[in-house]
């Protein structure tokens, strides 16, 4: 055990927990007034939830001792049974309980990632099950499959520094299917909705990019080399993606917006995610640079083509630059970090890996999220009512409304 | 000439600016109002307390000369009727005097 | 009595308030609306979506007897006066009546 | 019918409410405006500049039939005299006409 | 000296500062809009003002060499005398001076908790004299009982492990005693005062837990397995608060708002304090869990019936979870962490020195609370005049205003 | 290599980030409503562009290999070639990667500063070129000259612990005059303008306090009692310079404000930058109370008295209070920290270096500012249109509206 190694991963511990206040602010600022309370309260309840869930059931589906398969783990560690202050191999150097923490935090921004699809029209008590249900069922595996000890995924090859496809393809792509199946808002047709406080987004997006250091850094699990360059990487990739979505909104929008520029920044580090500790410095420039790129592609034009309300983008910047991420590992990677290389670098088959790692868990978290959500629908009702929707989610909620407006 | 005073409730402003465009009647004042009416509020709760807070609703202004009256106002209901409590009213002021201050115009002709 | 109402730009409110009281009107009540007029507005943009919101506007309303209004008038005129679209109305209403609630006065002498 | 306006003290709201409340004057609209009377403002100070903000102030508007026009005026006065600067001004408005959107009726009827 | 153990009790110090800020958006948010930046000034200028008085007589006196008795340090580290670089048996892989700045933060944001008691009523200058005496005859006294060296309750056994009686109940009981003894704010017979902006509140909460894993992760003074153990109750207890407020509130109030969320995390993280290091993390389930009822029931019962105006819910928080955290501790510590056990592990003995310990603490608290209150209100006048509460302490103490409203 | 001062840095390198969005929200809360987003775009673009910048040539100008004379880094580590995840002997128990990332946060900050300064009325295209010419042809140079391996001012023996001149006083006296040749804003001699949100410029304050504690220690490159001094000095100093605005303000103006105490604090954490590991804890209540002083003076008396419109002051704060700490270095510095004495403890020389240091590096920083500003000014146009200012920047520059406001 490590006193260093272990500070670093409780501070990556707290940086990656501050990402969810993040993603609330940058969502609730997006949302319109009338539903930024119920942002922040689907923010706040999955940090409370998935706690519960990941100490009672889920560490112990995604990390606990495989069953057999490397399907799932089993409930040999549920309730933290056999957790405790002495190091595990997933992490040598540091306490299993500060492993077992840390890998918590990714699983809550995983499932507040997926709020800005559905925003401002599901009722609150559908959205609790919905969720818990889907870290559950869809969460869990997945990182079993690739992170866990002896998932099939990551016995096969599948490389995902800091969680590209566990965290953001996962919750992009069953996003977008929710936003789909639950339809879009009413009054969209009419006319554009304005973000309600963009300073909250960007101060949500600098969150964001602050807690993405832990994210990434902290999937070093050590405070190391390693672990370095997935600090550089991070910074760099973010840095050309901001750059990047400017200049093509500026053209194409004869504008450069501050919330392009944010976007942009996140679409960056989703993309630098599963890459950022296997590719170098250098290479996370075109890894951001397309990110965005491919992002602006499906926010300006193929979601008003296709018609869908994914609310505030989460399938245009997760899914988007999660997929494009992790093909980018099978292109980008170098032998000294990730063992072995990509396409650029001579390796055709890291790249191949990638491309199956991603289908399977796409069409895995399709049919899943399809599932709970008929669930849901059926038992629950997962809309709120036109006039519900028409007040907004706080007054009806919540009976909170988020501003005084008469003093 | 009259001042028309609409009040109404604030996801219905766009339909309205569209069917006073439809009529012709192209300036408008909006801003943001509370109302008590015969439609109910709702009861807030922070932490122990309980409050009923007003309504949000918005108030549509717009001077118009007297021949536009009419179209006026049916545009505005016609826009905003739903036959539920809180559809709002529609107050009709006598307009004495209107002036352009870019042009300096007067009266009717400053209206439009 | 009359209630005269103004729109103006919001950078105009500093001169606005300064040459009304060089002309000795020194009460008036200000708010914040939005108004569509002639003045175009701007497409803002937002991601994907564009829309074009209305302006911002400030609202000058003050009361004032009738030997007033004239001079209240010209005042607002020649500080808000550019010849630019934009520049705002004046509207004025008859005031039935008014009431200084401290001194309970009423009529023109509750009006200063 | 009247159209009545009054310009209080925002801490004044909820007395002003109730008051026309027990007068049987159920509906209102309020607003947040902001107001330079007798009452003297305040210098506010950031860092090296200061500046004297004008006052916040509710507007209250409240349209009420012919008969209705004393007690309201009187419940407002009531509940927000105390004789200090800055108790307001209450305005009275003829009103031409009143629709509620709702039922369509017109006049008298369609005021309370 | 351990330069991980440093990094961490530095990072820690980092951490627990943030809270401060923390608590002035949280309560900022609560108040209304015309008093929002009194409460900010109040918190800043705690920051400011403590840290001087910390460094030149109060570490001294909490931490300084026990004068006899156990009741008080001598002067004799006033203005940082034989404090330096090197480490000390406080802490002895850190150096001296970074024990010293961790321990001024929790000083720090003991005296801010209690400004959301008697918010939107205190006259600035009163404010200022009251918080330097509080600090410094109610504050630095405890912490020398039970955590200075030679501290007359820490040699009798009590448990604290970062806080619980140190922080939350020293500043929950006398905040209640100055919030009674000022009186009830004007206009709140006719109304009830809705908070300006809940999304503060919501960025406040999420501060203060944040900054609340270096409070108690940091209290271990290393980065070991202690600290883990500590994080990770502390992440623990806060989720099951929060649902537990959540369905209490969903259960009596009809709806669950994001206030009673947050509010309830916050009594998790409270109660959580001095049992985090001690307990074990399945413990902190009803930790929490317990926490969030007595709370609750304090605030929506009790507060009503009682007829004090504790303005924010400080001792309805802080005072209740507080005392709740200090007997959990009595029943719930584990010898393997504690180094004794607890009630539940057959263990009476600690849970009668917590009561003692806690009732010494509150009788010494409020004495010396009522005292204060009663100098500074003789010689200043506690209370601000009843036209410049109406107008609001923005404008009459500090003539400003938080956010301009026209333009 | 060593994992606790590994983790320390890259903490301290999260920490410095962070100060960027707290200068865009404490400068963002400061403007008018209307220009707030513009603010906010101008640092968020320059936490992209001079990340790109410094790993494609600015480290390399700034810290790479002296190409002679000690006036500037050649192009050796541009593409930051040759810069890994082995250690380098500017720091060396950490990956050179994570020394090169913590100072890339600090030529983000120093630009980022200078926005205050031309608020309200740069072109958003004039901005972007003229903050990357800043940026490589003043900052690289200047902390070259420095901190550079063979910068001749370091060889000299200048000390600027944690960037007074370099990031401080070379922003300060820059923005100034760029402040100067812009002009004044309009409609500025007819009314003050009010800060639109002083919530948000005391949480951007909080954020740049929390940060500098990074900035400030993580300058000592390892966890060690250097570092712990400098965190020390930084939280006494700040709150000396905090509490003494307050008091003057108090005095000058009849009341304490919030923003008076925030912008204090500044002054504090300015004045300690260069001096925060070189002096002792004691001496840095003066240095923050001196900081202070001369602050108000320059904005209070200075700024009115000459006319200049610096919008929101940053030469009154950063370039004041940095001049004055470079200078306190040369009066407080002590042996067993700084190598050398300064005045009062006997040592001439150190005060007479610090000036030299001084002068030389404002007299470069004036002059290639000029150039920079005169160059831009020509060939793109460097202020908005009259009409464009009035209505803002951030609907006439980037289409966006900060706050719907009808809703
Ligand atoms: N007599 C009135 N005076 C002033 N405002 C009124 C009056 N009647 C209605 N309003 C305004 O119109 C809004 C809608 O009124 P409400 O009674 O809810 O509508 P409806 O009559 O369609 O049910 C109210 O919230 C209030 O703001
Ligand atoms: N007839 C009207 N009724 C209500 N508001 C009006 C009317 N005409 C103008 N306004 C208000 O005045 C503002 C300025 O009008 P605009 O047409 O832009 O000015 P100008 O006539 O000087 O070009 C508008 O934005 C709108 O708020
Ligand atoms: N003649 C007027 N025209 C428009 N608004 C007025 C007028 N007189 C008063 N007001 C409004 O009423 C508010 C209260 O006026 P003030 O003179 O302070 O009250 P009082 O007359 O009771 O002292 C003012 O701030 C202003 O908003």
């Amino acid at each position: 055990m490590n006193a260093g190694d272990t500070t670093w991963i409780m501070v990556c511990a707290v940086l990656v927990f501050i990402m969810t206040p993040g993603v609330a602010l940058f969502y609730g600022g997006l949302a319109r007034r009338k539903n930024v309370l119920s942002i922040l309260m689907q923010c706040f309840v999955i940090m409370c939830l998935i706690t519960l869930q990941w100490v009672l059931v889920g560490y112990s589906l995604a990390f606990g001792p495989d069953t057999g398969y490397g399907i799932i783990g089993g409930l040999g560690w549920a309730g933290l049974r056999g957790v405790g202050m002495e190091a595990h191999e997933y992490a040598e150097t540091i306490p299993h309980f500060v492993f077992m923490i840390f890998q918590l935090q990714f699983a809550i921004i995983t499932a507040a990632i997926m709020v800005g699809a559905f925003a401002e029209r599901m009722k609150f008590s559908a959205f609790l099950v919905f969720i818990l249900l889907w870290s559950t069922f869809v969460y869990d595996p997945i990182a079993h499959w690739v992170w866990g000890d002896g998932g099939w995924l990551g016995e096969m090859g599948a490389l995902d520094f800091a969680g590209g496809i566990v965290v953001h393809v996962s919750s992009g792509v069953s996003a977008l299917l929710v936003a789909i199946m639950i339809g879009r808002r009413v009054g969209l047709d009419m006319t554009a909705f304005a973000p309600h406080s963009l300073p909250f987004t960007v101060l949500g997006g600098a969150l964001l990019w602050f807690g993405w250091f832990g994210f990434n850094a902290g999937s070093a699990l050590a405070a190391d080399g390693i672990a370095a360059n997935a600090f550089v990487t991070t910074m760099i990739s973010t840095a050309a993606a901001g750059i990047t979505w400017m200049f093509i909104e500026w053209k194409h929008h004869g504008v450069p917006t501050v919330l392009g520029i944010v976007t942009g920044a996140i679409a960056g580090l989703v993309a630098v995610t599963p890459a950022c500790g296997l590719v170098t410095p250098m290479a996370s420039i075109p890894v951001g640079a397309i990110a965005s790129t491919l992002c602006y592609f499906a926010i300006n034009m193929l979601k008003p083509r296709l018609g869908y309300d994914d609310s505030l983008d989460v399938f245009g910047l997760h899914g988007m630059a999660g997929i494009w991420g992790t093909i980018a590992v099978g292109l980008f990677a170098v032998e000294a970090l990730a063992g072995t290389n990509g396409l650029f670098y001579g390796g055709a088959k890291l790249l191949l890996i990638q491309l199956v790692y991603m289908s399977v868990c796409i069409a895995y978290a399709l049919a899943a999220t399809w599932i709970i959500f008929k669930i849901v629908d059926t038992v629950i009702g997962i809309r709120v009512s036109k006039e519900d929707e028409i007040v907004g989610l706080d007054l009806t909620q919540h009976r909170e409304g988020a501003y005084t407006t008469l003093e | 000439m009259k001042y028309i005073v609409a009040i109404i409730q604030p996801h219905k402003l766009e339909e309205v600016k569209q069917a006073l465009e439809d009529v012709e009647v192209h300036l408008i004042t909006v801003s943001n109002v509370h109302g008590r009416g015969r439609q109910k509020g709702f009861t807030e709760v922070y932490r122990g307390s309980k409050e009923v807070g007003l309504l949000k609703k918005i108030k549509v202004e717009t001077a118009v000369n007297d021949d536009f009256v009419d179209t006026a106002v049916g545009a505005i209901e016609k826009s905003c009727h739903t036959g539920k409590p809180g559809d709002g009213k529609i107050f009709i002021l006598d307009l004495a005097e209107c002036i352009r201050i870019g042009t300096g115009e007067r009266g009717p002709a400053a209206i439009g």
